[in-house]
Parts: C-alpha cells; structure tokens; sequence
C-alpha cells in the first residue's frame, strides 16, 4: 500500500484505463444502438428490431453463422491437439538452451504478412501451382485438382495462424509444472497416458482454458483466411459483416451482425468455462 | 540377513563428465541407509539410478533379488520420496496416497481401508479429505512418504526431503522419521548433505565425493574413525594441521607442523618418517587447563580471539600465542569455563589417542 | 536421454515440424520463383526482374512501403511506452488476485473480431457519429469535423490491437525481475528514473524486443485496420499487395511486393536486433 | 555511548492484523544487535520498517539521532542486504558496488579508490571486474555487504542473509561475519529464525514472537535465563513438563507433575503453592549416572529408547521407566558414555538450580 502510493502509478494508468475504456465500451454502445434502428420509407431512422429479423428469415445468414461457429470450435481443437505435444517438449523433453531457437520458429507465422502467407500458399496449391505439377509428374494424379477453395486448406490456415497463440499460455503453465510431480506419478506406477490425463492436464487447464479462448475469438473473428483460402460454400460470418458495411453501405445490419458474432462468442467461451470449472479471472492469470 | 538393495559397480556418464563412478554397495533389509555428500557428488544421480529415472552407462543394480536393468520406474520395487515431495496438488490427501493402489487396480474398499490404515500409521488420521494446501510443512513430509508407504515398497528412496523445513522443524523430523521407520522396517536409502541427518537417523552411512564413496560405516565409526581427510573435514568439525613426519614408534607419531610446533598422534602405519601428513583435532577433544599430572597430552598456550556462544554447542575461537592461526575448542556443556572472556590465555591439550593423522598425497 | 527416447516424443513431432516447414518454406520460395517470372508478349511466362523494377520507377509503391515501415516503428514504440507502465502494474503493484482481472481487460480486444471493432470504431467517430454530436452539443465544435480516414486514428487503431502482444511478454519479464532487486537498488540512494533505466529496462530488454518485433510485424502486415480506418494517403503497403493479386490480377507483380516486404521486415529487425545486442534465441526465450 | 538506532512504539497494522505490536528498542553504535524469531514473529516488517520500505503505522524510528518519519529508504542513512542479496546481475562486481556511490554524485576517482579499498577489506581484491554469477555463495555475500558498507551507512540492517547458504559454508560465514562486523565496527541489526546465528553473532539478540519482543538480552542470559515460556523453548533445546507447585522456600520449588514424580527447581518469586507452572530443563543439565554423595540432585531412572548420534552434540532419547513421555539426555563429548546402548537402564539426575520454571497462564 505505501509503495503504490509512493510510485504513483496510478497517474500513469489512468489515462491508460480511460483510453481503454473508450476504445471498448462505447463502440459497442453505439454498435447495439445503430443495430437497433432501420431507415423506414420516409428516410428517417427509427427504432426496429427488423436487422434481426432479417438474420433469421434469411437461411444463408444463420447458415453460415452456425458454420462459423463450429469451424471455429473445430480449428481450436485441432490447435490445442498439436500444440500439447509441442508445448510439452519445448518445456520439458529438450534443453534450455536449444528453447529459444524452437520459440523462434512458432514466431515465424509473424514473421511474414497474413495477407502474403496466404498468397503463398495459393501460389503453391492452386491448379496450376507446384503441388499439383509435382503430383503429376510422379504419375499419382491423372490431371490438375483444385485444392485451394476447400474447408480442409481453410482449416490448415487458420490453425497454421493460431498456433502460437495456444502454445505460449501452454509454454507458460507447463513451465510452472514440477518435473518431479511427472517422475512421481510415474515412480508410483503411471503409465504415459494416467500421466497425461491426471497430472498434466489438470495442471495446465487454466493455460489451455486461456489459450482456447483467444484461438477461438481469433479464428472466429478472422477475415482474409477464410475469405481468401475458403471456397464459395466456405462463407465466413465476418464476410457477411464486410459485405453489409461495404457493398450493401447497409451499416445497420452489419451492426446488427457484429453484435450477433459478440453474442455467439460469448455465449460459447461461458459454456466452455462452465464445462472445465474455469472462471476467467484464474485463467488469464 | 537378506539384500534388499544391491549396487555393483554402478557408473552414470554425462558426455566426458563421470557423475558416478563404479559404487557399489548392499543394503539390508529394515536398514536405515545414508549417502552423505557435499552437492554436486552424484548422490542424487545415484539415486535416481535406483529409482530408475537414469540408466546407468554400466553397472547392475539388484531390487529385492531381481536385475532392474531396462526396468521403468513405473515397475520398480522403489518408491522415491522427492526433495520437494511432489504431492500433486490437484487432488486431496487420499486421492495422493490412492494414486499408487489405483494404478494397481486394487479394488475400491481396499484402496479405501489402506488409506485410512496408513493415515493412520504417520498420525494423522481423518485428513484424507484435506487438500494438499492446507497442510504444514511438517505434515506434508508425513503424506508423502505414506504415499509411497502403501504401496508397501522393497526400498524407499528419500532425496533430502527435510532440506525445505524450518529449522526447529527439521530438527524434530529427524527424530520421528527415525521413530517411524523403525517402526515400518521398511529399508529406507536415504540421501543429504546435513552430516546431523545422516549421523542421527542411520544404522550405515556411506560418504560419497566426486561420484566415489569414500568410506561407509556407522555413524559413530564414522565421525571417530574417518579413512580419508575428506571424511575428517566434511563429517564433523575438525582443526587441520600439515607438518612432517619427525619420529614414529608403533603406533604413535611426532609430526612438526609449519611453526615448528610438535604433535604426537596415533597414526596408521603406513606413515613414516620424513612423510607429509594431515592431522586433525575435534574441537570436543581439545581440553581446556588439562590435568596437569597427565604428561601423555600434548599441551600449549592460546589466546581467546572470541567466544563462540551457541547453548550446549559453544566454542572457543583462539589462536597459539605467538602464531596466526586459529584454533576452535569446544566449551564443555557443565559451564566450568564461563569466567573465561576474549583476550585470555589459557592452556589446552589433547590425548595422542584422539588425533586423526593421513598421510599427504604429493 | 533416456526420457526423451522413452516418451517417443519425437514420433509425435516430426509430423508437427514437417508440416510447418512445408507451410513456411515451400510457399516462401514459390512466392520468390513468381516474383521472379513475367509474362511476355506472346504470353509465355519468363524469368525477369522486372516486376522488382516496377516498384522502384513507380513512386506511390515505394513511398506507400515507406511509409508502412515509419507508421509501423512509431506504432510500435507507442505501444511500448503505453504497455511497460502497465505491464509494471500489473506484475509489481497490485495484489495477484487482482492480477487476473487485469491480464482480462487487455484479452478483450480479441473478444470481438477485429473487422467488427473497425467498425464500432468508424460509427463512433464518423461524421454522423456520437463524438461529433456530444462535442457539437457541448459547443466545442461548431460543425462536424471527419475523424476518420486519418493517420491518428489508424495509429490508435493499430496501437490498440497490438497492446497484448506488447503486455504478455513484458509481465513474464517482469516477473522473473526479483522484487528485491528494485528496492536493493532504490535503498542504495535511487530514484524512480535510475530504477527505470538501470534495473527495470535492462532487465526487461529480452521482453522488450520480443515484443516489439511482434508488435512490428503484426502491424506492417495488417490488412484490414489500415485499409478501413487510414485515409485516401494513408494507403498502406498490404493494400499494394491485394490490389496487385484480387484488382489487377497480376500475382507475378503481388508476389515481387510480398517478398519486398519480408525482406523489409527482417532487415528493421535485424537492425533493431543489433541496436539493442539482442540476439533471437535470448528473445525468444 | 552514542545510539545509532532508536525504535519508539513502533507499531504496523495490515488491515486488522497487528504484524509489529509497540516494538522499542536501542541499539548503541558498533553493536551485532540480532532479532530472533519464527517465520510470521513480525520481524522482516520491522526491519523493512527500519530501512524505509514499510511506513510505521505508530511510533517513531530515529536513526542517528535524526527522525526518520517520512524519508524514503533512499535517503535514510541505513542499508539493507537482502535475504537474496539482490546484487545486480546486469553489472559487473565493481558496478555493483559503485552503485550507491554513483547515486550521491562522487567522482569517478573517488568512487575508484572506494571500490577497490572495500574490495581488499571483505578479501575479495581484484574482483571488480567480474561478473556476478561467476561468484560462488560465499563471494556474493561479501560483495553484497561491501555495496552497502562502502556506503558507510549508520546501521546496517541484513535480513537473514545467510539462509539461502550450504550448511558447512554457514557456519563459515556465521563466524566470518562476527569478524568482520567487529572491524569495521559499523552497526549491524540482524534478523534470522536461527537461534544458534543469533547467540554465535549478536551482541544482543531480541527473541520476537507474535509482533512483540519477549526478551531483550546478551546470549548467554537470554540461553540460561529465558524470561518466557516462548524463549525457553525458542532458544536451544528443552524437556519441559507441566505441573503443580506444592511446596517452596525462598529460592525453590516443588513441582508435581502429571505422574506424580516429584521435582525440585529454582522458581521465581511470583509463584506460590497451588499454581500451575511449566518447567524447563536443558539436555545438558541432565546429568548421566550423577554423584551419589550429592544430595540436592532431583534423580530417576529411565530407559533408552535410541541414541540420537551426532558426533559432539549427541543425545539419548530416554523414557520414565513407566511412563510414555521421552526424556532428551546430552551426552557428555568425552565419550565415557560410549557404552550405553538402546535399552539400557541408566541413572540421571539434574541440579534443582538448572530448572527454569514459569508460572501457567490459566
């Protein structure tokens, strides 16, 4: 107590606070308002509830909302899958100091433009890109496949860009694991698996908690990989937003839109909260 | 009396580094075993050898009568109780000491009454509900080793677990880890580098140094009866002198020291004239104002620098007259020395019979 | 040794590192070969470096790539100055049970997908927007003033989505600084400014670095906030590159641009690496 | 003679719990003042109160005869070394030390002269430029005292630093720093959680339990004449048991206790028949098989239940005959007990003028 006084941070972190708290609250005070108004035949605006209405008549909106969510789910899972092993033996199986080098390569996905990465590989799995001409070459394909505009290269994209984000929460809480509570489960007669799933996990639920969280709102909120990578049926939900802001100029319902997407996730990170015994505040820590 | 343990020949390699260097011994069941180092001289990799942790590069190690080689520690007849005591801290009391049974698959009501059994044998019943946090230090100690206890081990292996206690603490958990081993008779190998520790809990301690053991014996073998000069300094407290070699009959030797200065001490007998020699002196065998008709004493002057008061275990810091070097003497604990003050001189002796002589290597 | 041989980890990894090293090296040298390769006259594709020559006869791409790079060092040395006081709160002066809540406030940003947080944005402060009407109402303005579509704004925009990554590695830093270091250092006779750059800040360096390159790299590659909020001048250089690929068509000249800025991005950091005698792996780590 | 530190009433609160309860206390220039306590007592707030770092909730600290409310640890002429010492791993030894020195604006050439001077007098000359981490345990602590010594600090306050310290090396530094506390002839408050630290060091040593001093004494009174229940036990080892007083004299009085033995013993005057009281008595004021000509000796005999050997600072555990309660015996260091042996029957007896008896609080 004397010492933040004595520091006066608090002087600092004021302006810090408020410049958040703008940046947060109020855009999406207004987001909910704009949402709620249409403009009627007269050209006023009025209150209405009909942009909501519109995304419930309209299958091709809920559709791919519904869509958006469980790819979302599926991508945090399939990220968490490779990134335990990976966190796991960056922490404990190999040597200090070869840890910053491996650190090293999960920051590359950073290293290089979303936009640019993306380009790259549609460069290299288009139909006539170098996967194709190399299969055909080896005889395993007849003739060109088209195997960019699919569900599976948009997924390997999208968890391709999410890895580092559950890997450092999941660095960070094995880190924090004793090795010897490891050896001790395995002195007292676990096998690799008891070990797994009644040491390791427990422990790191918080960071994998933490890590789901932010993969999900990621992957959810993300827009040039699916846009870019995701096929005609692969609608995203954040491409009905753009196109409601940009081609429609129609800002309402994409307010209304975004405000739906906030919802959605949500409603989804409470459910995975309720469902580990998570609360948020033990799992940011 | 039947091997519980067997070590032959045990060596551990880290690339050029010999961690531990072809040691073998035997431990008897229902002994209280001890390996007393300094860190760093491989009593833990050894350990962890036993436990199963490192393979060893060469060497068998025998549990119970069956080679362990290329067995997991998840197989092994040893259970190892950690420095830190990685209870886990996910789950209660009895779910730590059920952990072992249910990887057995023993049955629920078996597990159930051999929990309550063992709470029951290190004195804390009834807290097989309580969480891992809300333990003491002291009562941790007492749920981890019942947590290997249950599972009714050949060997248990302890890697210094009472290092994170508080002193007064360590000092009753010495006694009652002593108490409640000879109570189980279980076969206990323990490891430390607090020689009180090893002498007060162990029937055998072996004193390990750069990954060779240099002597094991008793404790009180040990403390009264080092083999070698690094036994003398790390277990006890020891005033060390060089000198030479001067005269020698059969079982006594004269050795001059730097300041010309002439000890006699009992000596090995590999020890001859005009041989460089190590000599060291107990503070306890250090006699203060010594019976002045005993002429077998060797006898001189000090000055106190400064009194080393410490209750029973008070000492006397003091210097030869003259010289510049210091000499520890214990205070006897019947408190005949208190009139004594820094800056006295006082006269002090010890009998040939207590003094400790090596031989120097060139 | 032995554990690594008995956990048959590297049976798990070798997938994990194969599949990354075919995500980020084979795109890298396609994206370099395309670059690389024009079209000529009769439509055959040839090599030529003419698409790299492009960029430097025509000024508006070379000034764009300038400006990218300046916007997103000064983004980042905002974000700096902005994070390390917070990042100080949090891991030295408030109480850890609270600490959670505050590692919260700073996940929020990824709460809500960025495109519909551009867009909160872009209705609070546009023309018609709330802003304008408050300051209207309170005399301040007298007539709506256009916030958007303007350096400040894209920079806020930028500085506050790259917060976290700024935060996170600065509160693990800080932590590992012993609290006792601080008051040695403050009990020997220093002040809060002696602190703060002889004990603070070259402890914290290896965090300091790791989160600007970060930071860096996420802002010179951002797509969407630059585009929506950033004016007709503030064109930043990942616009060239989709325009290059979805506008024009022309992904040999996308391709030239895309390696243009990845070069550029490692050399800002190497510099910056040299500046500060960091090298990777300690970042990493 | 001249105080240096003065501690008035001083009293902290954290929300409603009282860490520091009206503390007072003097400590003249040049003394080893030492604050002895378990982990909780209050004591590391006291001292944080002392440097600066924690504000007194009441009362006043007066350093060199100046008032220290208000002043911020970094200008108070007080230091601190850390339990970790917290030396400055980002620079080299003579940064470190040059630290403070730089802060009060010298000169480059006097801060040069300084270092190197306090570098010859804590025996570490030439090691300016080292880094910190190529320093072992002992060399860290040295350098961490020379960084405030050099600052010629009035008092200087050391919060236990030698915890995180080897065992053998310990005891090495305990006496290290006696000495070199003694020529520098700078104040030293000390706090440690061990006693045999606070007696071996201290001038004077505070027992602190629960925010308040329970005695204020030179070791040897504070060893021999605990004024509380709490010092007695807190300070070296004791047998204690718990009766009723029925019977006394002047100087002494008769104890009986829970199985009807009856025990005479030095005893304040505030107790009189029918009070309830605890008794203390040392290991070492048991005496084995005593004199039988002398008659004062309170005697029993008891049996041996295991011999707790610890080279000089032996022990037997022993109990009544028939009764349940273990009984610490301190075994002579001249080995005439060598025979005794688990089991064993042997004679003790102890001089009514060794007892320390405290009235029972109700």
């Amino acid at each position: 107590m004397a010492r933040t006084s004595r520091w006066h941070l608090l002087f600092f972190l004021l302006p810090v606070v408020l410049w958040l708290f703008l940046l947060i609250v109020l855009p999406h005070i207004d987001l909910l308002v704009m949402s709620l108004r249409i403009e009627n035949d007269d050209g006023n605006t009025i209150w209405s509830l009909a942009n909501y209405r519109n995304f419930f008549n309209e299958p091709i909106y809920w559709r791919t909302f519904a869509r958006t969510a469980v790819y979302s789910i599926i991508v945090t899972l399939i990220t968490f899958v490779i990134a335990l092993p990976v966190a796991f033996y960056i922490t404990k199986v190999v040597a200090p100091r070869r840890r910053g080098f491996l650190m090293l390569l999960l920051l590359l996905p950073f290293w290089v433009s979303e936009l640019v990465r993306v380009y790259g590989w549609m460069i290299l799995l288009r139909e006539s890109g170098v996967i194709n001409h190399l299969l055909l070459r080896m005889g395993i394909l007849d003739r060109p496949v088209e195997m960019l505009y699919n569900d599976a290269t948009m997924i390997m994209g999208l968890v391709y860009t999410s890895m580092l984000f559950m890997v450092v929460p999941l660095v960070s809480v094995l880190e924090s694991l004793d090795d010897s509570l490891i050896e001790a489960a395995y002195d007292l007669g676990a096998n690799m698996w008891t070990v797994l799933f009644k040491i390791i996990i427990p422990h790191a639920l918080p960071g994998i908690v933490s890590g789901a969280i932010v993969v999900f709102m990621l992957t959810l909120g993300n827009y040039l990989t699916p846009n870019l990578l995701g096929g005609k049926n692969s609608l995203w939900f954040t491409e009905q937003i753009y196109n409601q802001f940009i081609a429609s100029f129609n800002w309402n319902q994409g307010s209304a839109f975004g405000f739906l997407l906030l919802l959605l996730s949500s409603l989804i990170i409470w459910a995975g909260l309720k469902l580990t015994r998570q609360n948020l505040s033990q799992v940011a820590r | 009396m039947q091997i519980d343990l067997s070590v032959q020949d045990a060596t551990k390699r880290f690339g050029t580094f010999t961690a531990v260097d072809a040691v073998s011994f035997e431990v008897e069941t229902g002994r209280f075993f001890s390996i007393l180092g300094p860190s760093g001289c491989g009593k833990t990799t050894l350990l962890r050898m036993i436990a199963g942790f490192e393979a060893p590069t060469a060497g068998r190690i025998v549990i119970g009568g069956a080679d362990m080689a290329g067995i997991p520690p998840n197989r092994r007849p040893a259970n190892l109780i950690f420095q830190h005591l990685a209870l886990f801290p996910m789950m209660t009391v009895a779910e730590n000491i059920a952990f072992g049974l249910k990887r057995r698959r023993e049955s629920k009501a078996a597990i159930q009454d051999k929990v309550a059994a063992i709470l029951d044998r290190v004195g804390l019943p009834g807290f097989g509900n309580k969480k891992i946090d809300q333990l003491s230090g002291g009562q941790k100690q007492r749920i981890a080793i019942a947590r290997c206890l249950v599972l009714d081990p050949a060997v248990l292996l302890l890697d210094e677990p009472l290092g994170a206690l508080d002193l007064k603490l360590r000092e009753q958990m010495k006694v009652e880890l002593k108490t409640l081993q000879s109570q189980v008779g279980t076969t206990f190998v323990y490891i430390t580098h607090d020689q009180s520790e090893a002498l007060v809990m162990s029937d055998f301690v072996a004193v390990m140094n750069r990954g060779r053991f240099e002597q094991v014996d008793a404790p009180m073998t040990l403390y009264r009866h080092p083999r070698t000069p690094f036994v003398a300094r790390f277990v006890g407290e020891s005033n060390a002198w060089t000198g030479e070699v001067a005269d020698r009959d059969e079982t006594t030797a004269t050795l001059v020291v730097a300041d010309g200065r002439r000890f006699r001490s009992r000596a090995p007998e590999s020890l001859s004239i005009g041989d460089r020699a190590e000599l060291f002196v107990r503070p306890e065998a250090l006699i203060l104002q010594p019976d002045p008709e005993n002429d077998r004493l060797n006898r001189f002057t000090v000055t106190v620098r400064t009194i080393l008061f410490d209750g029973a275990n008070s000492r006397l810091l003091a210097r030869w007259s003259g010289g510049d070097e210091d000499v520890t003497i214990a205070l006897p604990q019947n408190r005949q020395f208190d009139h004594i003050r820094a800056g006295d001189e006082v006269e002090a002796g010890w009998d040939p019979a207590s003094g400790i002589l090596f031989p120097l290597e060139a």
